[in-house]
């Protein structure tokens, strides 16, 4: 209804190739992310940050790793969780046995493990697929569970198996308040979705989604499966790694492998699937929903509850949270398989036509 | 801008090709010509232009091209072909623009009228088409073709590829770089510019010659007119044979020195328009009406909270959109609030999905417009206004100013134009921008131009009280009633041709007791009412013989009835019996011509069995009639066609 | 019309047998395709036609026989060796990829053309975005020639049938490949539809001077536009020639013409 | 020695409870196409309704026969089982007909996850116990061929029976009844059984059902054993290599690959387990099964998988 798009004729492919090619888009979102940045620190308390906000940008990178995987390249993933604790213990190993170790590099470096990790265990993708799949990449996380569980090297031989790091630092910038966690997640999260994007627009994205799309007719165009599938886990584990980083280090400071379980896993996979499969937008989605949802109901069901005259305890609001993630998942699935993005496409391309229904 | 008779020589801007190189000099690097190809918009520059222009000219000249030849141009609007008009004209030859979809006789009788040496098209289809005729028109020799898909093979000599040309006009331009500026010298601005052929809607067509001088001259009362300046936009997608197009997109953007864009290809016209978002926009009649079928259509579609917002909003601005538009005073501070808010929820986003958002001035010409049609573009915020004129005129007798829009007038004299109406009522013409002659044909042009100097239009019209211009019909169609009442067909048709189910329409009655007319329903929109309705049918014949349909169209048939009964000068002429026709009037079958005007005579030869049972009281008629297909196959369509009656209406007394 | 010049064989297949557990495909088929000239294959349904085109593109090895492409021995090539060596093909039940849009789809056919690595991809300016725009304006070229300029932003999900199998021979033009293999491109289209594929399928071959093998159920537009023709028979090859002379062949008539007559 | 064979008995017994587990994948999967993660959810959801039915029913009817009891809840579990199977097909299935496997399995996730907040919200979130009766006691055997004899569970010997009993039993109705022959007509292709008339709503309302009953035979054996608490949905997950191992389309291959993996797992355990730590058993069944995938994509009973370009 407000695109006015006459006149917006593209006079090279380079501008017909941009993100977004629509000028009221690009302003749109340049407008947010400056928000993000200026506005939002700003405006909000420390309880938002921690609770919401912190945790909100962490989970959209390691969904934005999950949807590489499971919405690009078509291969069904149940470990993403185990991904995320490579990539956090991997980091703090870096950083408390490498002296001098910079917390970015450290964090990076994680991310590197866990691609390669993401790599040996991506490599059934090659022979086995779809269902087959899944179960394989469970082989992963509950290895991975019990490897950080079990094996003292890996947390430092701390006698609970728990690990803690104390605040890290960039460049002489000690991140420990809220605003500045919040801050170094935003510009992880803004770098990396910019990335993935430069990513899935071009020759590595149509191979990942002609393999998702018709594996044989991929392969008959010179499309090399072995590359495209062990790509898409090195990427897609790479963003996992680093979100788990993240998680661990800036969002946690102390954890337990249990941070990192099959419901963590899971928990990003409805992240994709309510979010959008196949487009970025739909990690930011995903990601908002699953974090704001529990919260929401947790203010919400009391007050219903109350309206009624019943007590609602902690217990019920989360069952009542599992039944309401399940049925949203059937609901999507069955309703809108590519989820909230394509909502918000379907209702954006609805108001470019606007009046017009189509 | 103004030219100046004493200012006449070679750095005066009284020829197309100095005009060129005055926008190469002033604006070299505005865009002067675009087109979708590619996928992008590729740009030229008018110094790239100039350029181009230039080459195409010294590789003509190196062909043997002569100050007085005709370049024929066939084909549709793409640069190279506007170019190659203007490289024409560079060297004092005459580009004769012809109809693309032209039936290879009609094309042989241009060829040979305008003793065509060159010709220049656009691309292996029409290359076919001027070999198949090429042994019948004797002066033919060189056929240059702008797209060289497909002609790797053909080795037809006089046959090359415009590329080919360019490169040895650009090696001849470096040997002999004084030849074009001493062609361009040469040029006098009373030297023929460009020659139009009549669609010929009746006999054969005619070449119209026009002077540099007086398209100029049309094109620059417009500019001033409306103001146009270098910043404008303006789709090119009309044939390029037609004076429409000739005024726009050639003589108008060489005046004023804007753009022109050239559609991708004839499927994307409408992608295309809403890209580029015309500043500056003219279409025919027709163009208007299907897109408001298509809204009406789509908009049927909608939810129904759409859609009652869309007819409460539409309905605020058939009260108080044009006058708003006009900066009339009397609106009310409620209905501008409204207005306010339609134009934010309905109108400001239809007009960007019509690809209308930028317009500033649209002009609609070639046939009338149906007030309602032009009332519903006005009401939107659409500045469109009616044109008259003719090729013989450069298109531009009549203009409307603005904030001046009466909708059922054309308006006033353009600058410099006389006006008046003969004794007979024709519409009678006098000015700069008239015809120089018809090419070779003195007996024609001694017809049509008086001694005293007027142009006779063959249009029927008067002056309304505040002298604005009102066009009745063709003055030979123009009939009477057997009771003496005056019968203009046209008028008629044009009222139920508003209604989007109702595609075409025939009236007839003259000499005759009572009006009659032959329907065409509009597959579109008719198809998409029928299933909505879930009323079956297996094509055009069936859908136009279902009861439904036929109750539907003459519904609308009693509206215009209702409508004609108000006025007191037509009420004689209401409907009183209509019939919708077994199959859609097609110019491959010479019932329309090719800017689709109804062939009147043909038709009633053709149908005259119908017509019979019209006005004998049949309440049916079996009609068999022979159509060409597309691919040129022809078959037969036969039908039994129902006659229905319709409500007349007593005559109303205007209010005083 | 013609000016093409047919050259040398290009593609050389000797004894090729194929079978499937106890199914035997194709037995023992020889036949070569010569430079620039349009081959069909033709057959019923189930003669083995897909399973030859399967064979030279590598898709399934035969158990038996050579391949030989311009001299070399490609026996063991698979699908990617086959794309690697200048081999495109279009498919019979169109295997495009229904996520992308046609623009997308006919890019991926320029894969093994670009060579911007993931690094260079995720920074996107500099070499990956160079390598982008200059495929782009190639691709644009084809969809220029095949005529779907209205089609290039529309998900390739949403097309007629008609439509995508044009889109499907785009991608595989994106390969500039030396050997276009068309399985059925006509199967399921209208007359019109025909035509054009017809003429689109000579224009390539005459253009861009392509090698084209394509296989047809359909015998009549085969006929026209083909030089030479192989004919299959349950498994077995039963004519080899121009097509006049597989008119002319009395086991290509009663296999083939006598059934459908 | 003994030792040894006390593992592969232990393992073997486990394994018969896997593989009861993985029955109700395979059914569902041969009949829908739908890999059924919410699987283990339904274990959960069923003991929890035999549970607590055991012990409403009895307070309800002011009864305290024990045996009564258990079979008017067994009764009434059934028969949710069969409403939940009948709700699972009615809102969630028939949409998703002929989507692609992996859809289908992120919606049985969907559904475990509604299973596990309904079954909580009504049943109650605390460790419930069934008690059916079964002996705990374990008992020596065979001490006249090893020194010390073999202990042997009489629990789990009793679970392993009853769960052989329904694989048999299920054999014998996918084999010889009418319902069986329709339901693998379903299995071989869909819209091949459905033009032949074999209503497919009411097959896959069915099946579910068999899953629901597995599933609640499963919940109360694991339930006896271990109490009825949020964790049975985990024995899922564990039976999940046994199906991959045996193929997801074979009866047999349910059985086979669940002894292999029980015994696997236990004799990993307690041979491999003290060297890296312990804990293996449910990563090690996992790598079994994938170096198993890697050699056979189907699985050990699966049929071959084949393109078709």
């Amino acid at each position: 209804m407000f695109y006015r798009e006459n006149g917006q004729f593209k006079t090279s492919y380079k501008a017909d190739q941009q993100v977004f090619a629509i000028p009221q888009d690009r302003w749109a979102i340049l407008a947010l992310v400056v928000f993000a940045f200026v506005g939002i620190p700003l405006l909000v308390d420390e309880y938002l940050f921690r609770a919401i906000l912190v945790p909100f940008l962490i989970l959209s990178l390691a969904a934005l790793g999950v949807n590489i995987l499971v919405g690009y390249c078509g291969q069904i993933t149940l470990g993403a969780g185990a991904s995320m604790a490579v990539g956090a213990y991997a980091a703090y190993n870096f950083l408390i046995r490498v002296d001098g170790m910079p917390a970015l590099a450290a964090i990076l470096l994680g991310g590197l493990v866990a691609a390669a990790a993401g790599i040996v265990f991506g490599a059934p993708s090659l022979r086995v697929r779809g269902l087959y799949l899944a179960v394989a990449t469970l082989a992963a996380q509950f290895f991975w569970d019990w490897a950080f569980l079990r094996i003292k090297w890996f947390t430092n031989n701390s006698s609970s198996g728990s690990v803690s790091v104390a605040d890290i630092n960039l460049l002489g910038w000690t991140i420990n308040s809220p605003t500045d966690k919040y801050l170094f997640c935003l510009g992880i999260l803004v770098a990396f979705s910019l990335m993935a994007k430069n990513l899935v627009r071009g020759n590595m994205g149509r191979q990942w989604m002609a393999i998702r799309d018709m594996d044989v007719a991929a392969t008959v165009i010179g499309i090399r499966p072995m590359y495209a599938k062990l790509t898409a886990f090195a990427v897609s584990s790479f963003y996992l790694g680093v979100a788990g980083a993240l998680w661990g280090m800036v969002n946690l400071g102390s954890w337990e492998p249990a941070a990192f379980s099959i419901d963590r896993s899971l928990q990003l996979l409805f992240m994709v699937i309510i979010g959008g499969m196949g487009a970025i937008s739909g990690s930011f989605f995903g990601a908002a929903f699953i974090v704001i949802l529990p919260i929401f109901l947790n203010q919400m069901l009391p007050l219903v509850g109350s309206l009624f005259g019943l007590e609602v305890s902690i217990a019920l609001v989360s069952h009542v949270e599992f039944i309401i993630f399940g049925s949203l998942i059937v609901f999507f699935l069955i309703v809108e398989p590519h989820g909230i993005a394509r909502l918000w496409a379907t209702g954006r391309e609805k108001l470019r036509l606007w009046p017009f229904p189509h | 801008m103004a030219v100046s008779q004493s200012g006449r020589g070679p750095n005066s801007l009284d020829t197309f090709p100095r005009l060129l190189l005055n926008h190469a000099a002033t604006r070299g690097d505005r865009p002067a010509t675009r087109e979708k190809y590619l996928g992008i918009w590729q740009t030229w520059s008018w110094s790239q232009v100039a350029e181009e222009v230039r080459a195409i000219a010294c590789g003509l000249a190196e062909l043997g091209f002569k100050r007085g030849d005709n370049l024929a141009i066939v084909g549709d609007n793409r640069p190279r072909l506007y170019w190659a008009m203007c490289a024409a004209q560079m060297l004092g030859g005459v580009p004769v623009p012809m109809y693309q979809d032209a039936v290879a006789a009609e094309m042989v009788f241009v060829l040979t009228d305008g003793e065509i040496r060159f010709a220049v098209v656009e691309d292996q289809e029409q290359v076919d088409k001027l070999l198949e005729v090429k042994a019948q028109c004797a002066n033919l020799q060189h056929i240059l073709y702008d797209d060289p898909r497909g002609m790797r093979h053909y080795t037809q000599p006089g046959l090359q590829g415009l590329d080919e040309v360019i490169a040895m006009g650009r090696i001849h331009d470096k040997n002999q770089p004084d030849f074009i500026p001493g062609e361009i010298a040469k040029g006098r601005t009373e030297d023929i510019a460009v020659m139009l052929y009549t669609s010929g809607t009746t006999g054969k067509p005619k070449g119209v010659c026009q002077t540099h001088e007086t398209f100029i001259a049309a094109a620059q009362s417009g500019v001033g007119f409306d103001h146009l300046t270098d910043q404008e936009d303006i789709l090119s997608y009309l044939p390029m044979a037609w004076v429409g197009d000739h005024l726009f997109s050639y003589a108008q953007a060489m005046v004023a020195g804007f753009t022109i864009n050239c559609p991708e290809s004839g499927d994307t016209v409408m992608t295309d328009l809403r890209e580029i978002g015309p500043t500056y926009y003219f279409a025919p009649p027709r163009v208007f009406e299907n897109l408001l079928t298509t809204v009406m259509i789509r908009m049927e579609d909608a939810s129904a909270m759409k859609r009652s917002m869309f007819h409460y909003f539409m309905a605020v601005a058939k009260r108080c959109g044009s006058d708003i538009l006009d900066q009339k005073p009397g609106v009310s501070t409620m209905d501008r609030l409204l207005y306010a808010l339609g134009n934010l929820l309905i109108y400001g986003p239809l007009r960007n999905v019509l690809g209308m958002s930028r317009i500033r001035v649209a002009y609609t010409a070639g046939a009338a417009i149906g007030p309602d049609l032009f009332r519903f573009y006005r009401s939107i915020g659409v500045n469109l206004k009616q044109l008259y004129g003719a090729t013989e005129t450069c298109a531009a007798v009549c203009l409307q100013p603005d904030r001046e829009i009466k909708f059922d007038s054309v308006g006033k004299p353009a600058p410099g134009v006389e006006v008046r109406i003969s004794d007979g009522g024709e519409v009678l013409v006098r000015g700069k921008l008239l015809l120089k002659e018809y090419y070779k044909r003195p007996d024609a042009t001694a017809e049509v131009i008086d001694a005293e100097g007027w142009f006779h239009t063959g249009d029927a019209g008067f002056f309304d009280e505040d002298g604005r211009l009102k066009i009745i019909d063709r003055a030979k169609d123009v009939g009477k009633l057997s009771n003496g009442a005056i019968f203009a067909p046209n008028y008629i048709e044009n009222k139920l041709k508003f209604f989007p189910h109702i595609k075409e329409a025939v009236c007839f009655g003259h000499d005759r007791d009572m009006v009659c007319a032959f329907v065409n329903i509009d597959m579109g929109a008719v198809g998409n009412w029928a299933e909505r309705r879930g009323l079956p049918y297996s094509g055009y014949t069936d859908l136009a013989g279902k009861k439904e349909v036929l109750d539907l169209v003459r519904e609308c048939v009693e509206q215009v009835n209702a409508d004609l009964s108000h006025d007191a000068m037509v009420a004689e002429t209401q409907i009183h019996r209509f019939l919708v026709l077994h199959k859609e009037l097609d110019p491959d079958d010479d019932e329309l011509t090719r800017t689709r005007k109804v062939r009147r005579g043909f038709i009633s030869e053709k149908y005259a069995v119908l017509i019979d049972a019209l006005y004998s009281g049949k309440t049916s008629q079996f009609i068999e009639t022979q159509v060409k297909f597309e691919d040129g196959r022809t078959g037969k369509v036969a039908a039994d066609l129902a006659i229905l009656e319709v409500k007349t209406f007593p005559t109303m007394k205007k209010a005083a | 019309m013609s000016g093409r010049k047919i050259g040398e064989v290009i593609l050389d297949l000797k004894n090729i047998s194929l079978s499937f557990g106890g199914v035997k495909a194709l037995q023992d088929i020889s036949f070569n395709v010569l430079e620039h000239e349009v081959r069909a294959i033709i057959g019923h349904n189930g003669a083995g036609k897909s399973s030859m085109l399967n064979v030279i593109n590598g898709v399934y090895r035969p158990q038996q026989g050579d391949i030989i492409l311009r001299g070399k021995h490609h026996t063991n090539m698979d699908s990617y060796g086959a794309a690697n060596a200048g081999l495109a093909r279009t498919f019979q039940n169109i295997a495009l990829f229904k996520g992308m849009s046609v623009l997308d789809n006919i890019m991926t056919g320029r894969n093994l053309k670009m060579k911007a690595n993931m690094l260079q991809q995720a920074v996107w300016f500099g070499a990956a975005q160079r390598e982008e725009l200059e495929h782009r304006a190639k691709v644009e070229e084809i969809i220029d020639f095949l005529e779907i300029q209205h089609i290039r932003k529309t998900p390739v999900g949403r097309l007629p049938y008609g439509l995508q199998k044009r889109v499907d021979l785009a991608r595989a033009l994106a390969m500039e490949p030396q050997i276009l293999l068309l399985d059925e491109p006509m199967a399921g289209m209208n007359v019109e539809e025909k035509q054009d594929m017809c003429r689109f399928i000579l224009d390539v071959n005459d253009q861009f001077g392509t090698t084209v093998v394509l296989i047809e159920h359909d015998m009549g537009v085969v006929m026209d536009i083909s030089d030479r023709v192989v004919v299959l028979d349950y498994g077995k090859k039963i004519g080899d020639g121009t097509p006049d002379e597989v008119r002319a062949n009395p086991d290509v008539i009663s296999a083939y013409l006598g059934a459908s007559h | 020695m003994a030792f040894f064979l006390e593992t592969l008995l232990g393992g073997l017994m486990s394994g018969m409870l896997y593989s009861l587990v993985a029955l109700g994948f395979v059914l569902i999967f041969k009949a829908s196409g739908v890999f059924n993660f919410a699987q283990g959810a339904m274990v959960l959801f069923a003991a929890l309704a035999m549970a607590r039915f055991s012990e409403w029913i009895p307070a309800w009817l002011g009864m305290d026969n024990l045996f009564m009891a258990n079979v008017l809840a067994f009764a009434v579990s059934v028969a949710i089982m069969f409403v939940v199977a009948w709700l699972i097909e009615r809102l969630a299935l028939r949409y998703l007909v002929n989507q692609e496997g992996a859809t289908l399995l992120m919606a049985t996730l969907g559904i475990a996850y509604v299973l596990d907040g309904f079954g909580q919200t009504i049943f109650g979130s605390d460790i419930y116990k069934i008690d059916v009766g079964m002996p705990k006691e374990p008992v020596m055997m065979l001490e006249s061929v090893f020194e010390g004899g073999i202990l042997i569970n009489k629990e789990d010997f009793i679970a392993a029976l009853i769960a052989a009993l329904l694989v048999i039993s299920l054999s014998v109705f996918f084999q010889k009844t009418a319902t069986g022959r329709a339901l693998r007509a379903v299995a071989a292709d869909h819209q091949a059984a459905q033009s032949i008339g074999i209503p497919l709503g009411r097959i896959w309302v069915i099946v579910w059902c068999v899953a629901g009953i597995t599933a609640l035979v499963a919940g109360i054996i694991w339930g006896s054993k271990l109490g009825v608490q949020f964790s049975l949905t985990t024995i899922a997950l564990r039976a999940l290599p046994v199906v991959i191992l045996g193929g997801l389309t074979s009866v047999p291959g349910a059985i086979i690959g669940g002894l292999i993996i029980g015994v696997g797992e236990k004799l990993s355990e307690v041979y491999l387990g003290p060297y890296v730590g312990g804990g293996i058993e449910i990563w090690f069944a996992y790598m079994l099964a994938l170096v198993f995938l890697l050699f056979r994509p189907q699985g050990l009973f699966g049929e071959k998988i084949i393109d078709r370009v």
